[in-house]
């Protein structure tokens, strides 16, 4: 008998940190504790609350540290608004994990540029963790990350962390206008700063997650820093609905973003049609 | 009428003109059509039943500003309407249509709009007539059985929002999920409360076109509701939808005397 | 594959014989709105005979308009069930559904079964028999032979009933087919291979697939989609039509503490369908969702599952509120 | 043995009458059927008719409707308009054959507390007679999941 992919795991709220304005993260723990649920930098998931519906987002946490799992989102439509009133020790529907993942192991060695604004930190963070927590495999990691305001920036804790190590380069900004007063870091887009930094692309890799204007931006800046295509990764969000490749949501031309991705090159993303 | 529209949009009065064409099973199709070399493919014939003046909310016609609009009777009063509730004014109409003589009439201010709706003022259409007395000379458990029947085919595709040029909201309540006041499935409850939404939303604006009702793909008489409503509008209310350039929303007002005799 | 003759007044017999047997049977009903359905019958007396197409496919047998995913319940002590019921499926006989629906059917197989298996329509799928019968009728939406088929084509169809003379001519195609035979072996005589052509319909030809396949690579940056779609009311009557259409959408009905978690028919057709909750809408006009549509059906589903999912049937041409044709839309991109 | 069917009786009334005279039949120890849950908004103009079919929907076996008398409304009109949807809305489900006797539209004031003791009392025994609201709920098989639900059956 195949699996019923329709039929969630149940997870339970184990621990809420709120990130930004609208903006949380819950830890999540499996009701049922054998549960067997891995999944690889990149992935996501289908988190449902009964009675609304589910919705998808990328898994936040990192496959190499066991024994529970973290989503963030900001609250904006029915159901994400019903997560976020959910209270610790809430039961919630988990699906997954769905979609190809980041191929890090094919990374070793190299410098990885990580690019990415407002609620595009979480899908990364993934990543970012499975680096760190690897980091003599990789060679230079520099981290841009920017939001449209002080308040938006999600895991100020970590982004802290990684502002002391001196292993990795972090390029903090904010919008114009979005500054505080005792704001010490870059005033500026993120393409903006990537530019003044130009990061070389020998041997590199770079991957950008975001909203599509952050996408879009980026690359001629990256070309520009000679990337190639191919070197450039990101991973695209579509409405989906089931995660497997059925109902038809997350379509780009022939492409399904569930099953096809989400993890995609500049290269492939290019061959679609522009419709993401 | 292709010369007409061949003329319209040569000098100027038209940018884009919307009619009928033919597929290759001489079915009409409706065309959209931009420069006068093109008018030949217009047709204009008793089939040709559509309501055009649905496409006037979309937004690559409202981009031309300058529109020529094919129509019949139905199509024109609907245009009453919407002005009449303060649409289309943004837009340069001009309409042709042909008259019970057969002869093509061109209309280019709403003013001449209006005396000539009042002038072919369209009653309820015989058959739908009949049917609405049939119904309603049923028992109430004979209409609800009848329309639990035909509400049971019905499978959301809203194509019978998408041909009411009533249908206008940028969102409609099908959409609005917090709270999720229509279900989207496709269960005969949430048909029935999607079809009693509708109905209640065109009450005293519908224009009886019957669109709805004749393209349902699972043949549901579906205007057959709004035309129940309408009737009991006028009888109650007074006044005609589509009828003046200053016509009052029945729903949108009151008189201190409507008689009712069911509040305790 | 075997060849039997049954004659036309054993085919109620055969057909209410399965009733009797236990089975569903699905069959086409003509309603009092003018139109035929297939709905679950009583008695073959219900069926209906004459009609060239039914207003919604078959598809409905294997991937209903509304499918429970399950019911879930909270309990008092705070634990949660998840219940289905795919073990409650029944088994059924489609009855009377045309060969380019059948055709359908084979598509559905490959899309929802070839990668990640869909249970719920495995489910339904196994248990389902499908008896086509051949058209001897068609009408100016029909296009079939275009996409490689014809009105006596087996594809997908367990048995093929054809109306010859009086008689009626079965094949047999799968074992599936075979017992339903078996169920009633005294009502079918064996014969040889007949000619079936003269008593088919004789749908017109507007394309070819192979002369398809090599200009559907360029159509997409046709600028004639904007024509195909201006008259698009952007409802979803062709999708849910379609035979081969499978977009769906994932509700919950209910309340938090219980209720059910369904899926039902969606079409890309619709405004809504690709939004995201910010606001952005990758495919944001009618154009580029009709031409995902069309190049749905003739392009990618062959790039992905190679196979057109475009069977033919014409419903979408029969339904849409104006009239759109596709083959007329997917040769005038393609030129 | 069964219990004897006790109705689910939802209550949408007027802050500014109907609210008040509910208010008055309390404080004035009116006994009264307790079957009635009272939703209370700010008029009777705001009482969507989507929120009536909800009712049903979620399993309200009757609906009672109330608000200011003509003339009397706190926002000068919103109870006209609110009559002028009744009528339509009424009559519109009495020609789609839905028994509109489990709706029962009513003016209280904010003096007539004994008048809401009445109508709640009236409305309960209408709605205790007519039985439980199973019409609506039964509407609830699609075709095919019907078909499945006779499958077990047999």
């Amino acid at each position: 008998m195949d699996t019923n992919q329709y039929i969630p795991y149940q997870v339970r709220i184990a621990d809420i940190i709120d990130e930004a304005p609208l903006v949380r993260t819950y830890r999540l723990e499996f009701t049922d504790p054998t549960a067997n649920f891995t999944f690889k930098a990149g992935q996501f998931a289908e988190y449902g609350v009964f009675g609304e519906g589910e919705s998808t987002f990328c898994i936040a946490s990192s496959p190499t540290r066991e024994g529970y799992l973290e989503c963030t989102f900001r609250s904006s439509g029915r159901v994400t608004k019903a997560l976020a009133n959910c209270e610790i020790n809430d039961i919630i529907g988990l699906r997954g994990p769905f979609g190809k993942a980041f191929p890090i192991e094919e990374w070793y060695g190299k410098d990885i540029v990580f690019i990415t604004g407002g609620i595009g930190l979480p899908p990364l963070r993934c990543v970012i963790w499975n680096v760190l927590d690897q980091r003599e495999k990789f060679g230079k990691v520099s981290i841009y990350y920017g939001a449209r305001t002080v308040a938006d920036l999600v895991y100020k804790e970590e982004l802290d962390n990684w502002k002391k190590r001196d292993d990795v380069d972090l390029f903090l900004t904010v919008d114009p206008g979005g500054e505080t007063k005792d704001w010490k870091d870059n005033v500026g887009f993120v393409p903006t700063i990537i530019e003044q930094n130009l990061p070389s692309s020998t041997n590199a890799i770079a991957i950008v997650a975001g909203p599509p204007i952050l996408i879009k931006m980026s690359m001629p800046i990256l070309a520009k820093c000679g990337f190639a295509n191919d070197k450039i990764f990101t991973t695209l969000e579509n409405r989906m609905k089931c995660g497997v490749g059925k109902c038809g949501h997350c379509t780009v031309g022939k492409t399904y973003v569930c099953k096809d991705g989400p993890v995609f090159t500049y290269e492939e993303v290019l061959q679609m049609p522009q419709e993401y | 009428m292709q010369d007409k529209a061949a003329e319209l949009l040569k000098n100027g009065t038209v940018n884009l003109l919307i009619g009928f064409s033919e597929d290759l099973g001489k079915r009409p199709v409706p065309c959209f059509i931009e420069t006068a070399e093109e008018a030949n493919i217009l047709v204009f014939n008793q089939e040709c039943k559509n309501n055009l003046s649905v496409y006037l909310h979309k937004k690559e016609v409202k981009d031309a500003v300058k529109i020529g609009l094919v129509s019949n009777i139905a199509t024109l009063r609907s245009v009453m309407q919407l002005l009449s509730e303060n649409q289309l004014w943004s837009l340069t109409i001009t309409y042709l249509t042909v008259n019970t003589a057969g002869a093509l009439v061109v209309l280019s201010s709403a003013e001449e709009l209006e005396a000539y709706v009042q002038a072919n003022f369209p009653t309820c259409r015989a058959e739908d007539k009949e049917m609405l007395d049939k119904l309603n000379a049923m028992t109430r458990a004979e209409r609800w059985a009848y329309w639990k029947d035909q509400l049971s085919e019905c499978v959301k595709c809203y194509a019978c929002r998408a041909v009411c040029p009533m249908c206008y909201c940028t969102v409609c309540t099908t959409e609005c999920n917090q709270p999720q006041w229509i279900k989207t499935s496709a269960e005969t409850s949430g048909n029935f409360e999607y079809h009693t939404m509708r109905a209640m939303h065109l009450g005293g604006r519908c224009i009886n076109c019957g669109e709805c009702g004749r393209i349902c793909p699972a043949g549901i008489p579906v205007h057959l509701l709004t035309a129940q409503m309408n009737l009991e509008i006028e009888q109650e209310f007074g006044g005609k939808t589509g009828w003046s350039l200053k016509s009052e929303y029945a729903m949108n007002s009151f008189k201190p005397g409507d008689k009712e005799n069911f509040i305790k | 594959m075997e060849l039997k003759l049954l004659s036309t007044s054993d085919i109620a017999v055969f057909v209410d014989g399965l009733l009797k047997a236990g089975k569903v049977v699905v069959a086409p009903v003509l309603k009092q709105s003018g139109k035929v359905f297939f709905k679950p019958v009583q008695s073959f007396a219900e069926v209906a005979t004459d009609y060239i197409q039914t207003a919604f496919s078959a598809k409905e047998v294997v991937f209903p308009k509304v499918e429970e995913l399950f019911t879930y319940q909270h309990n008092e002590d705070g634990s949660l069930d998840i219940k289905d019921q795919l073990d409650r499926i029944p088994e059924t006989v489609v009855w009377g559904l045309r060969p380019c629906d059948a055709a359908g059917f084979d598509y559905l197989n490959q899309f929802f079964l070839k990668e990640n298996p869909d249970v719920y329509f495995k489910a339904r799928y196994d248990k389902t028999t499908l008896v086509t019968v051949s058209c001897s009728k068609c009408d100016e939406s029909c296009f079939c032979t275009s996409v490689d088929s014809h009105p006596g084509d087996t594809k997908g169809s367990d048995i093929l009933l054809t109306a010859m003379d009086g008689k009626c001519y079965v094949e047999v195609i799968t074992d599936n087919g075979l017992a339903l035979i078996n169920s009633a072996k005294e009502l079918f005589t064996s014969t040889d291979t007949l000619s079936k052509e003269a008593f088919l319909a004789k749908p017109a030809t507007h394309f070819s697939m192979d002369e398809i396949k090599d200009k559907i690579q360029y159509a997409y940056a046709s600028a004639e989609w904007k024509h195909a779609s201006m008259g698009c009311y952007s409802c979803g009557a062709c999708a849910f039509a379609c035979p081969t259409c499978t977009c769906f959408d994932i509700q919950d009905e209910g309340t938090q503490d219980h209720g059910k978690r369904v899926r039902c028919w969606d079409a890309c057709g619709m405004s809504q369908f690709t939004k995201h909750a910010s606001g952005h809408n990758p495919r944001n006009t009618q154009t580029e969702r009709r031409r995902q549509r069309l190049m749905h059906k003739f392009k990618y589903s062959v790039e992905n599952l190679g196979v057109v999912s475009c069977v033919g049937c014409g419903r979408c041409i029969r339904v849409c509120p104006s009239h759109l044709n596709i083959f007329e839309n997917i040769l005038s991109v393609m030129n | 043995m069964a219990e004897p069917f006790e109705p689910k009786i939802v209550a949408f009334v007027c802050n500014w009458c109907t609210y008040a005279g509910a208010d008055l039949a309390g404080t004035s120890r009116t006994k009264y059927e307790t079957n009635v849950r009272i939703i209370r908004f700010p008029c009777t103009g705001r009482i969507d008719f989507m929120l009536l079919i909800k009712a049903f929907q979620n399993g309200a076996d009757g609906i009672i409707v109330s608000g200011c008398h003509p003339n009397d409304c706190h926002y000068t009109s919103g109870n006209f308009h609110a009559r002028r949807r009744w009528i339509v809305f009424k009559s519109m489900l009495d020609f789609m054959g839905f028994p509109t006797e489990r709706i029962t539209f009513s003016w209280v004031s904010a003096a007539e507390g004994k008048k809401w003791a009445e109508l709640v009392n009236e409305t309960t025994d209408s709605v205790r007679a007519l039985g439980p609201f199973t019409e609506y709920k039964n509407l609830d098989f699609t075709t095919f999941n019907q078909m499945d639900h006779e499958a077990i059956a047999r």
